[in-house]
C-alpha cells in the first residue's frame, strides 16, 4: 500500500481523545434519559407489529398509554412484561389489548420486580438470537460467495413502489450493484411512528417499513443466488424513529443503515436531545446485527464549502466514532461518511480531494468510509456531470474507499431513471477497474499539495475539536459549526419524546447486549 | 416582423442535427431497434441513426439516438418578458437606495411547503452570498428576515405583515409531481385574499423557475440558476423606485 | 395479432421519459429557450425541461432537454428480419463444413469505394480475429481473399469471378453523405448486370450496418458492430449447406 | 517534476543509436534521389503560384515540362533559372509561359552554370528571408502575449467550407482552443498536385491549399488579437505532395503541420521511396520556418493492440526523431506522436496508459509531444465515450504531455458538431485544471506496474528497432512491423515520381538551409 499519508499522527491521537472527551460529556445526559422512540423500538424487539385504533401502529399506542399514565420513566419493558406476567399474555397480545382500548397498562397490578425482569430478559433473548441468526445466514453468504473487493458499488432506488423498486433494484444488481438502498419517501423521518404495510405511492421514495424490508430482501436473496453474490440492502434509520427503525433493520437482516443524529439536527431541524438519546440504543441494535451504519457528515459540504470547511467533516467524523464505540460498535461497522464536493473550478481540486479522502482513510483505517459522489455542483450539465462522477469514482478506487454511493449525471435533475444508473454503474466499473492499482502505484511526494492539504486540515480539525469540547457538543451545534446550520438545544422537532429514566427503569437490550462490554 | 425559422445545427446550416437517448420496454435486438426508430420517426426527425443500444436487463433497451430534425421554429414570433433590471453593484444599489428611495428595504425570504433546500435562497440573501457576490444581509440598506425552510405560505405571509415587508422572496427546489407549482400558486392565492398582492413585490427562485414561468405563476419576477445577489437586490430597488415613480 | 404499445421508460412505465441535446442558432437568453422547447413540442414532445443552456459563442446556444414523449410505437407491428444463423464455433463449422459440404468455401472481402477503413473487415478474416473469436484465414475450411481498402467494386467482382467465390464480403465504414448506401447499391447492380447475384452470397457489415438494411439494398444479409467472424462463418455454412438443400 | 520513471537509460541511448543508424542506411539513398513533388516545392517556393492549361496548377506544368525532356536529374531550379537569366523573366512569368505551352524549358538554350546557380541562390534567398519573417511575427506574438501551459488544446474542424471553418474555428478559440486543424478533404494525401484556391466544398474536410491557408491564417490573427494568445494554425503535408504543401506552410506561416511519411507509407499506401525523399526536403523546409511537426505513430494503435504494440510506436519514434534531425530539425520541432488507445475493458489500462505517456516522455524529453485521444474503442455510447476522454485528459496532464489533440465523445459517429467540441473543451479543461499538478505530486512506486511496464516496452523496442536495422526499414516495412500493415518497397503510389539525381542536380534551399549544417 502505497498511497499513504505522512501526518503528524500524534494530532490524530489528540483528536480521538478530544472526541472522547465531547461524546463523554454527551453521554452522561444520554444514559439518564429515554425516549418515546427508544421504548417503542423496545416494544418491536418484544416482535410487536400491526396497528390499533385509528391506524396507529401498536408499538405507538403501547408506549403512549404508559407515558399518558406517567410511567415512562420505569421504562416501556417494565409495564409490557408485568402485563405479560400477570396475564399470561405474550408481548404482541398485551399491545393488542392496549391497542384496542382494552388493556390499560399503568392499571394492571405490579408484579414482583425480579420477575419483570426475568420476563423481558426472556424474550430479549429470543430476539437477540433472531439477530444472531441474522448474522450468521449474512456471513453464510459471505463466506460461500466471497466478497468484491471495495470500492462496493452503492445505489438507490427510488421509485416510491416497493414492487418497482424490486425491479430496479435486482437489475442494478445484475448490472454491478454491491448494495441497494430503497430511498425513503420525502420527509418520512419527520414522522414519529413507523408506517406499516407494503408501499405503493410514495414521494420520491418508498417509506421504511417492516414489510417492505422483508419484501426487499426476500428479492436480493433471490438475486444474490442468481448472482453468486451477497447483495447487500440498506435503509435510513436517522430521524425521529431512529431506534425503531434500526431495530427493525436488525430483525430483517438489513446489512446496512444510515443511521446519524446529526443529519437530523442539522437537515431535519430534530432536537439534539432527542435524536442522540436514540442514536445510543439504535447503535447498539446495529452492533448486534453487524448492521454497518453509514454517518452524514457528507451532508454538511452541501450547505458549507468543501475546501473550506472539510474539518468539521473530519472533526465530525471523530465524534461519530466515538459515540459508535460507546454504544458497542467496532470499527468496522462504522461507515464514516464524506464526499467529493469541491468547486470543479478549484484549480487542483482533484489532488485536495484525493488528500481529503486519503486523510479520512488514514485516520480511520479499519472503518468501512462511506463516500459520496458530487452532488452540489452538478448542474443539469449532465455531459460535465458525468466526468465529474469519473473523477470521483477514480478518486475513490484510487484513496481506497469503502462504500461508494454511484454518481449519476442526472443528480440535478430527478431521483435516477433506469439507464441514468446503468450509464452510472458502467462509469464507475470501467474506472474501478482502468485504475484499479492505483492505490498501491504512486507514493506521495514529500511536501506536495495533498500532504500539506491533509496536515492543514487535520491540524484545523483538532483545533475545532479542542474548541468543541470547551463549549460543548451542543453549544458547538448551535454555533453553525457543521455545515453552517445553527441548532438550538432546545429546539426542533420531538424534544417532548425525551424523558428522565426513573431508578427503577430498565431496558433488557442494554443489560444483554452491554454485558460483552462496550467502552 | 419578417419570420425567422430557425433549426438545430450541427455543422451544417439548419441540419437540424440532435441526439435523444431514451429507453424502451422491449427487450434487445432488431424489434427493438426499429422500435425507437419508429418512434423517433413519429417525433418528426428523419435520417434516425442508433449508435448505441444495450441490454439493461429485465427486457428493457437503451438508445442512444442522432437524428434531423424537420421541424423548425419562427423566432420573430417569441416574445419573451425578461427581468428588467439595472446591474448595479452593492455599493451602488446602497447609494441609490439612500438618495433616492430614502428608507430601508424590508424583505422576507423562505423555502416553503416541505421544501428543505435552503442553499439557494441563502445564496441571495446570507451575508455571504453566491461566487463571490455579496448577499442582501449585507447590505446596508436592506433587512432581511429569512424564514428557512419547509415555511408554510400562511407563516410566510403573516411573517410579512408582521414586518411590513416590500417584498416576499420564495425558493421553490423541489419539483417532483410539479409540487412548486401548487406551492407558488397557493401563495398568490394567499396574498389576493389577504389585499396584498399589489403593494408587495412578489419574487420566485429556483434552479427550475424562469421569469417567464413567475410572472405566468402571477409573480412580479422569477430568478434561476446562477443568479447572484446584486441582481435581486437591483431588480428589487428598481421596481421600488419605479412604483413611487421614479425612473432610473 | 394483439397491438403492444410502448413508450419509453424512465422511472414510472409509461412516462415517456426522454433526453435531448441540441445547438439552436439563437443568441443564449430566453428567446432561445423558449425556441428550444418550442420546436421540442412540436416534436410531440410534453412537459419539456431545459435543464442546461449554454453560449456556445458566435450566437450559438447549447440545449440539453428532458421531456416527456406522448407517442408510442406498436411493436406487435414490427417484423424485423434477423440473420438466421446457428452459433457454432470454429470447430464445428469446419467438422460440418468438411463433412456435410465436403469442399471448401471460398470467400472474397474488400473495404470499397474511397472507404480505406480495414479493422472492422481485418476483425473478420484476418487470422487474429476479434475479441479472441478467430478470423476466417484461420478456418482450415476457408479460402480466403482480402483485397483491403479502397477497392473499386469492379474489381471486386472480376476477383469473385476469378476465384470463383462462394460469397462476397464487403465492408463500409464511412457513411457521410450516405456514400456507403451508393457503393452497397452499386455493388448489387454490378452482380445483377453479370448475372451473378443469385449463384453469390452477398454479405455486408460495418458499424452502421444492420441486417434489415442489408437486406433491404439487395444483400443476403448484414452483420454491425460487435459480429464476431464465427457468427459469420457459421451463416456462410449454413447458407451453403440450405442452397444445396441440406437443412441442419 | 516527480512522475519520473526509472528506466535503463542505456537502452535509450541503444534505441537512439539503433534508429540512427537505421536512418543512416536510408538516408544514402534519400540523398541521391529526387522527386517530382520535391521539385515542385521548388518551383512553389520560387514563389510560383496559379493554374495553367487544363486548370493544372503551374508547378505540375513545369516540373511534367522538365521530365518529359529528361532534365529532371538536373532539377527544377537548373531549368527555371536557366530560363530566367536567358529571358530575363521572373520565376512566375516563366512558369506561366511553361504552363500555356509558350515555352519549353529544356529548349532554352543553356546560360553559364554559375550564372544559374546565382539566379537560383538569390531568389531562393528571398523566400528563405520571408519565412524567417514569418517565424520572427511567431515570436513576436508568443513574446507579447505568453505561451499557455501544455498540455495545448488542438481541435479539429471539417466543414468542407473553409468559410464555416473559419466560423467554427474562431469560436473553438473563443472556447479554449490553442492549436487548430483544417481537416483536409477525404484522400487528398493521394493526389500528385496540390489545389488552388479557396474551397467551399470538401468532403468530410476541406482541402489544403495555399489560398485556404491564408484565410485561415487571418482569421486567427484576427482571434489572437482578439484574446491575446497566439492561437497555432496546423494542417496536414503527409501524403503525395508533402514537400509542396510545406513549402505552403512554411510561406503562409502555418506553426505546425502533420508530416510523416511512415503514416503515407501504411495508411494512404504511398510508395515508400518517394514520401521517404518528399519528407526530407519537406522538414527541411518546416524546420527553416520553425513548424513543428506531428507524426503519425498513433495511427498503428489503430490497427494493431495497444497494450501489445506499444513498443512498435516508441521504435518509431525513434526512427522519426532520427530522420527530423538529418533534416536539420531540432528537439523542439519534433511532435513525435502517440495515443491512448487501450481497450477500457483492460484491468489497470489507466496505468498502462500513463506508463507509455512517460517513456514517450521521458525518452524525449524536449519533444512536443502530440498525444492523440482514443478512437478506436470509442462507440456510439457516447456517454462512456465521454469519460473515456476524461481519462485521456488526466493522463495527458499527468505525464506532461504537449499538443493534446481533443477527444471528442462522438468520434465512432460523425465529426464534431460545434457542441461535440464545446463539450470535448469543457471536459480537457475541467480536468487539466482540476489535476493541474498531478505530475509534480507523485513519485512512481519502484518495481510497479508503470515502472515495469516502461521497461518491458522500452526493452521490446530496443529489440525491435535492433531488428529492423538487421533486416533494414524497408524491409521491416514489408514485414508488417507497423501497425501490422505491410507495404513494398516497389508498391503503392507514386514510385513514377522518384528520379534519381544527376551529376548535376542542384536545388539551392538545399545548399542555403544546410549551410547552419544539419548531419
Ligand atoms: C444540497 C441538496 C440537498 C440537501 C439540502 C440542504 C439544504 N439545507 O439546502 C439535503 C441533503 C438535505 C437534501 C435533501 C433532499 N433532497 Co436534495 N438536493 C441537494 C442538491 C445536491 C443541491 C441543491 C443545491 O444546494 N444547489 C445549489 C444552489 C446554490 O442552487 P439553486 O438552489 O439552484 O439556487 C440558485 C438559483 O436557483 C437561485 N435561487 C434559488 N432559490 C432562490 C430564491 C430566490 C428568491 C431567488 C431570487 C433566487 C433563488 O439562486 C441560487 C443561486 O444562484 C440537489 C442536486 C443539485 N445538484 O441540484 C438535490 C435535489 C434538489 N434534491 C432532491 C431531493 C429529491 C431531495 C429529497 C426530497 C430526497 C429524499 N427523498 O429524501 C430530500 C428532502 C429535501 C426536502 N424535503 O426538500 C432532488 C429534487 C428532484 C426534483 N427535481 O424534484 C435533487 C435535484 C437531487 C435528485 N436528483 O434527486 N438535498
Ligand atoms: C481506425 C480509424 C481510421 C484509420 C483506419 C485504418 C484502417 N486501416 O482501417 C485511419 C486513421 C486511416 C482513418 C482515416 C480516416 N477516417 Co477513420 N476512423 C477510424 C476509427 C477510429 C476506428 C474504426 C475502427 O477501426 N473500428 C473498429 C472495428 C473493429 O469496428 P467496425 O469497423 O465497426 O467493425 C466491426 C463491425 O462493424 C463488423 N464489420 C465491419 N466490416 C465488416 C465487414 C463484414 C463483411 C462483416 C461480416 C462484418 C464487418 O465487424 C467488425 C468487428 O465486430 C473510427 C472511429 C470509431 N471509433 O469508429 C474513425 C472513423 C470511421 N473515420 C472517419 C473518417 C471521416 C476518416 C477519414 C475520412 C478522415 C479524413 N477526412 O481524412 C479518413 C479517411 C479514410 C478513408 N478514406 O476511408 C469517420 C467516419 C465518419 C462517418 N460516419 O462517415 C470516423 C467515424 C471518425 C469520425 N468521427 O470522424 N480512420
Ligand atoms: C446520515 C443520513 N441519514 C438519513 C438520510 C436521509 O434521510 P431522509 O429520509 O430524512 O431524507 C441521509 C441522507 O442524506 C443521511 O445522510
Ligand atoms: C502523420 C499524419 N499525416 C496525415 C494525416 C491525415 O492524412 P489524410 O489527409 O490523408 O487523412 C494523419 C491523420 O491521422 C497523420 O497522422
Amino acid at each position: 500500500m502505497a498511497l499513504k499519508l505522512r501526518v503528524d499522527d500524534k494530532l490524530i491521537v489528540r483528536a480521538r481523545e478530544a472526541a472522547h472527551r465531547i461524546t463523554g460529556e454527551v453521554q452522561g445526559f444520554i444514559e439518564q434519559h429515554t425516549t418515546t422512540s427508544t421504548e417503542r423500538a423496545v416494544v418491536r424487539l418484544f416482535g410487536v407489529e400491526g396497528k390499533g385504533l385509528d391506524d396507529v401502529p401498536l408499538p405507538n399506542l403501547v408506549v403512549e398509554n404508559i407515558q399518558d399514565g406517567g410511567g415512562l420513566d420505569k421504562g416501556a419493558s417494565y409495564w409490557v412484561c408485568n402485563a405479560m406476567a400477570r396475564h399470561s399474555l405474550s408481548a404482541q397480545e398485551v399491545a393488542q389489548a392496549v391497542g384496542h382500548g382494552k388493556l390499560d397498562l399503568i392499571k394492571v397490578a405490579q408484579a414482583d420486580e425480579g420477575r419483570i425482569r426475568e420476563t423481558a430478559h426472556l424474550i430479549a433473548q429470543e430476539t437477540l438470537d433472531r439477530i444472531t441468526r441474522n448474522r450468521q445466514t449474512r456471513s453464510g453468504f459471505i463466506n460461500q460467495w466471497g466478497e468484491r473487493p471495495a470500492p462496493w458499488l452503492y445505489i438507490i432506488v427510488a421509485t416510491g413502489n416497493i414492487y418497482e423498486d424490486v425491479i430496479q433494484a435486482q437489475n442494478a444488481a445484475r448490472q454491478g450493484a454491491d448494495v441497494i438502498a430503497v430511498i425513503r419517501s420525502t420527509a418520512q423521518s419527520l414522522l414519529d411512528y413507523v408506517p406499516e404495510g407494503a408501499t405503493t405511492e410514495g414521494f420520491a421514495g418508498t417509506y421504511a417499513t417492516q414489510e417492505n424490508f422483508r419484501i426487499m430482501r426476500r428479492a436480493l436473496d433471490e438475486v444474490s443466488e442468481e448472482l453468486g453474490r451477497y447483495i447487500r440492502l440498506t435503509n435510513y434509520a436517522s430521524g425521529l424513529c431512529m431506534p425503531e427503525i434500526a431495530a427493525l433493520g436488525a430483525v430483517e437482516r438489513l446489512d446496512m443503515m444510515l443511521s446519524d443524529s446529526m443529519y437530523g439536527i442539522l437537515f431535519r431541524d430534530i432536537n439534539m436531545k432527542r435524536t442522540l438519546v436514540d442514536q445510543h440504543f439504535a447503535r447498539m441494535i446495529q452492533a448486534q446485527a453487524g448492521i454497518i451504519i453509514n454517518t452524514g457528515e457528507d451532508n454538511y459540504l452541501t450547505t458549507d464549502d468543501a475546501y473550506e470547511a472539510a474539518n468539521t467533516v473530519l472533526a465530525s467524523q471523530f465524534i461519530n466514532e466515538q459515540f459508535a464505540h460507546r454504544s458497542g460498535m467496532t470499527d468496522e461497522l462504522i461507515g464514516l461518511g464524506h464526499a467529493f464536493e469541491m468547486d470543479p473550478r478549484q484549480e487542483d481540486g482533484l489532488l485536495y480531494e484525493m488528500a481529503d479522502a486519503l486523510l479520512s482513510r488514514h485516520c480511520f483505517p479499519k472503518a468501512p468510509l462511506k463516500y459520496m459522489p458530487p452532488t452540489r455542483h452538478m448542474t443539469g450539465n449532465i455531459f460535465m456531470g458525468h466526468i465529474m462522477d469519473a473523477m470521483f469514482n477514480l478518486t475513490s478506487v484510487a484513496t481506497n474507499q469503502h462504500i461508494h454511493l454511484i454518481g449519476v449525471m442526472t443528480e440535478a435533475i430527478h431521483t435516477p431513471f433506469l439507464h441514468d444508473r446503468a450509464l452510472a454503474i458502467e462509469n464507475a466499473r470501467y474506472v474501478f477497474g482502468y485504475a484499479r492499482h492505483f492505490f498501491e502505484e504512486f507514493d506521495l511526494k514529500k511536501g506536495g499539495l495533498i500532504e500539506k492539504r491533509a496536515n492543514d486540515v487535520l491540524q484545523q480539525s483538532v483545533d475545532l475539536l479542542e474548541h468543541i469540547e470547551h463549549v460543548g457538543l451542543m453549544t458547538a451545534i448551535a454555533e453553525g459549526t457543521f455545515g453552517r446550520v445553527r441548532r438550538q438545544p432546545t429546539g426542533g422537532k420531538g424534544l417532548d419524546g425525551v424523558v428522565a429514566k426513573g431508578p427503577q427503569h430498565f431496558n433488557p437490550f442494554f443489560d444483554l447486549i452491554l454485558k460483552g462490554g462496550a467502552h | 416582423m419578417e419570420p425567422n425559422w430557425v433549426k438545430p445545427y450541427g455543422d451544417t446550416t439548419n441540419d437540424g442535427a440532435m441526439q435523444l437517448s431514451f429507453t424502451l420496454p422491449v427487450k434487445n435486438g432488431g424489434v427493438a431497434r426499429e422500435a425507437a426508430k419508429r418512434l423517433c420517426e413519429s417525433m418528426n426527425l428523419e435520417n434516425v441513426q442508433i449508435v448505441h443500444q444495450k441490454d439493461l436487463g429485465g427486457g428493457y433497451t437503451f438508445f442512444v439516438v442522432y437524428g434531423r430534425c424537420t421541424q423548425a421554429v419562427d423566432i420573430s414570433d417569441i416574445h419573451v418578458p425578461e427581468v428588467q433590471a439595472p446591474s448595479w453593484d452593492m455599493h451602488q444599489v446602497n447609494t441609490i437606495a439612500h438618495e433616492k428611495l430614502g428608507r430601508k428595504i424590508t424583505v422576507v425570504g423562505a423555502c416553503t411547503g416541505t421544501d428543505a433546500h435552503t442553499v439557494g435562497l441563502d445564496a441571495i440573501l446570507n451575508m455571504k452570498g453566491f461566487h463571490g457576490n455579496y448577499g442582501l444581509e449585507r447590505y446596508s440598506e436592506f433587512t432581511v428576515h429569512n424564514l428557512g425552510s419547509q415555511v408554510p405560505n400562511e407563516t410566510l405571509v403573516a411573517k410579512a405583515i408582521e414586518v411590513n415587508a416590500d417584498a416576499i422572496l420564495v425558493s421553490q427546489v423541489v419539483t417532483q409531481k410539479n409540487i412548486h407549482l401548487s406551492n407558488l400558486t397557493q401563495l398568490v392565492d394567499l396574498l389576493e385574499a389577504e389585499g396584498l398582492r399589489d403593494s408587495i413585490i412578489l419574487i420566485a427562485g429556483g434552479p427550475r423557475i424562469t421569469h417567464e414561468l413567475a410572472v405566468e405563476l402571477g409573480y412580479d419576477a422569477g430568478f434561476g440558476p446562477g443568479t447572484v445577489p446584486s441582481e435581486v437586490a437591483s431588480y428589487l430597488l428598481k421596481e421600488l423606485l419605479g412604483r413611487k415613480g421614479i425612473m432610473i
